[in-house]
């Protein structure tokens, strides 16, 4: 549990890099048996953080920052 | 004679108001080569100006070379502005400059090349001093013209790669007189929410050496430098290469390419996590595999079987032993019993019955031997004694006078055995039987063949 | 029952790799009888934790894998 | 009883060996007879020291199949 | 009766051995008689010696069999 | 008498010896009438004494025949 | 007389010597009859001489064979 909490706290990129370290690993092949399906879990679990992180896309607009210092949106279709 | 000599000094300046009252040698534009250059500590610059085939001394006081856009070195070619002069106390003539700048370049390069080589020498350009652009920024700013196509294309392909990107535009003018300071204080008023931003996207769209000078201002420079956020450049096109280019953390060919650089690609990303679940998944496969295999061979392997065969091999060793040990035992024995019996039969060969029955008869024909011979002895003494007994009665003389005969013996007692011995009236003896008989020979007769008589 | 314990300690590769120095042993074939049976018991042993723990491995990324599948269909076998 | 104590301690190719010696001994022929009867003793004690240990060697082999018998059939090649 | 002593310490060999002698010396044949008889009584003691050892290595034999026989009949074929 | 004593210390052989010669002598028919008759019994006498000797030599025989004859039928051959 | 005692210490063999040289003169004839007589008177001294001898000697015979005789009956050739 208190591992879950972690990887939810982690970053995409820290994620993708716990995740590529954890392949390179395995990979690597050094990994015992066991160890490795706990690496595999773990990979597993990061893999779908990583797919959720990157398939979330949160509310976002573009934004300018106005000669008073504001942001207002920015619309770049507008100028064409 | 003698005092038509002039003295070295008065020759010197003859010569030198001669010159500079010439009107020409007053302002002369000279263009030639800089060599034996000398940056006196006090300021002063001291050099050689030449070409292929003549030389001259020149000097270029520190008032007026405070302002060269350059530093001159040996080799440069250079136009100059200044007057012509002579040198009293070393009696040469020289060019003492005014202005100087370099022959074949315009003054801009000049001022290029040189902040580049000062910024440079501070270590601005170092890669250590780079800050490292990150690979997933949650929020990108970009500081440029808000209008024209360079924002547009940033805006537009970081949109497009990564969907969950924030972008704030920081609109600054990108050329003109209020470039250089609208570009520091863009810069400075991200630095103000570093926290903010991931990246900044600092640049313009292509345009002349003189459109793109604010990127070459040394303000920018520093400001870009001094920027805690990391910073890609993106200034003109891809030849185009500016100040800001060689201080920015990363410098992108392009606005297209600065976008590019700065934010990730979803699809790519995720082409990346399901590529990383796949050689994950693809290890374990495979490990499993390999492990199983690897167990499966080592339980099939002969040394599984290894022991029931070696208790099977033992066994047979040890029935041979045994039986080879009963064996060798009971021919040991037997041997023994047969040598055992072969002597008991040589013994009893020997047994002493025979020499004992032998040696009985042996005893007993000696014996026998011994009686006979004795005996034989005896008989033969008894013998041979009865022999003589029987021949002495044979010649028992009285025996023979027994029968009638009688011995006759003459006078002298001799024996008479032949009538021949007596004559007729000898005296003689006849000895008979039980005494003696004298007589007297009265006749003598000769016996016949007959038996009978005959007188002689 | 001390002997029974310390195998059970024994991680899967510790395990194969004494499987494997047993079966070289007996390969080689200059056991003694008893050692051999010894030996001969032990590779049972360790034979079979390993594949207790191989069966152990692969139920896990079975499992990880179905837990995966509900985000992606994404099978071992069928990838073949 | 010392020597007994003795042989009990060998192992069985050692008592092989002993018994060996022994064979050898009889066999090279010139024993004294009751050297030899002696030998002979030894050496049936050997043999009957070695017939034990099949014997329970081999027992521990059976007992050794019956109980990996009962978790015998993980056969990678049936799961194909 | 000392020599009836000596005879008993006597190993089948050297009681033999000494038979063969006296043998070898009544075949010869320069024996006088009542050496001979001596020697013939020698030579029947002796027998009756080796003869004894004999009988008795062969009852031990006997014995020794019977004690193997106990245990005999432990064949690896059989269980086939 | 002297020539007694010296009689009973004669083997047997040497005894039957001087018997012979003694017979040999006789035989020859040369010996005086009175030498023979002492040669005669001399001859008588050895002859006596070798008697003696045999007697004794073949009861000491039938001793030995009868110790031998209690333990006589050990024979290996008859087993078979 | 002192031709008698010297008789007595002739052997028999002596006598029978002189019998016989008396018995040879005596039939040769030549030995006038005085002499002759002397002479048969001699060779009767001589025979009557060796007659005790040799009765001497036959008396002698039969006591040794009478003394043997005591012991006689050993005879092999009768035992069978």
């Amino acid at each position: 549990m208190a591992e879950e909490k972690k990887y939810d706290e982690l970053t995409f990129e820290q994620a993708m890099e716990k995740l590529e370290n954890i392949v390179t690993m395995l990979e690597e092949g050094d990994v015992p048996l066991e160890k490795a399906i706990e690496y595999y879990h773990d990979g597993m679990k990061l893999s779908k953080l990583c797919n959720e992180k990157l398939t979330n896309v949160q509310e976002k607009m573009v934004h300018i920052l106005n000669e008073q210092g504001e942001l207002e949106p920015f619309d770049i279709e507008e100028e064409k | 004679m003698k005092d038509n000599y002039l003295t070295v000094t008065a020759l010197t300046r003859y010569v030198k108001r001669k010159i500079d009252t010439d009107p020409h040698l007053r302002q002369v534009w000279l263009r030639g080569e800089i060599s034996n250059f000398k940056h006196h500590s006090r300021g002063h610059m001291y050099l050689t100006i030449k070409d292929d085939n003549a030389r001259i001394q020149a000097v270029m006081f520190s008032s007026n070379n405070s302002r060269l856009l350059f530093r001159p070195e040996n080799g440069m070619s250079v136009l100059i502005r200044g007057e012509v002069s002579v040198y009293e106390s070393s009696g040469q003539y020289q060019l003492y400059i005014r202005e100087m700048e370099p022959d074949g370049i315009g003054a801009l390069y000049q001022a290029f090349e040189q902040l580049k080589e000062k910024l440079q020498t501070e270590g601005l350009f170092l890669d250590d001093q780079k800050k490292k652009i990150p690979a997933y920024p949650d929020h990108v700013g970009v500081i440029t013209s808000p209008t024209g196509a360079a924002v547009r294309d940033i805006v537009t392909t970081i949109e497009r790669r990564s969907p969950s990107v924030k972008i704030t535009v920081l609109p600054v003018s990108v050329q003109g007189p209020q470039a250089v300071s609208s570009i520091v204080r863009a810069i400075q008023y991200a630095n103000a929410f570093s926290d903010e931003y991931d990246v900044l996207i600092v640049g313009r769209g292509g345009g002349s050496i003189e459109e793109l000078w604010s990127f070459n201002e040394e303000a920018v420079a520093r400001a870009i430098y001094d920027s805690s956020i990391p910073v890609i450049s993106a200034v003109g096109h891809e030849t185009d290469t500016t100040i800001a280019d060689f201080v920015a953390d990363l410098r992108a060919p392009t606005p297209t390419g600065a976008a590019e650089l700065a934010v990730p690609s979803q699809t790519e990303q995720l082409d990346k996590v399901s590529y990383f679940v796949q050689r994950l998944t693809q290890v374990m496969r495979t490990d499993i595999q390999m492990y199983s295999k690897r167990l499966e061979r080592l339980s099939q392997t002969y040394a599984f079987k290894y022991p029931k065969q070696l208790i099977a091999q033992k066994e047979q060793e040890l029935d041979t032993m045994l039986d080879t040990l009963n064996r060798s035992f009971k021919n040991r024995v037997e041997e023994k019993q047969v040598r055992y019996t072969h002597l008991k039969k040589r013994l009893s060969t020997q047994h002493p019955e025979q020499e004992i029955k032998a040696a009985a008869d042996n005893n007993h024909k000696l014996t026998t031997q011994l009686n006979r011979s004795m005996k034989q002895l005896f008989t033969n003494s008894e013998r041979e004694l009865q022999t003589s007994i029987n021949k002495l009665t044979l010649v028992n003389p009285l025996a023979i006078m027994a029968r009638g005969y009688g011995i006759s013996y003459n006078e002298d007692g001799k024996v008479i055995k032949s009538i021949k011995e007596v004559d007729l009236g000898d005296q003689i003896d006849v000895r008979l039987k039980d005494g003696y008989v004298q007589a007297e020979v009265q006749k003598i007769k000769e016996a016949d063949d007959s038996g009978g008589r005959k007188e002689i």
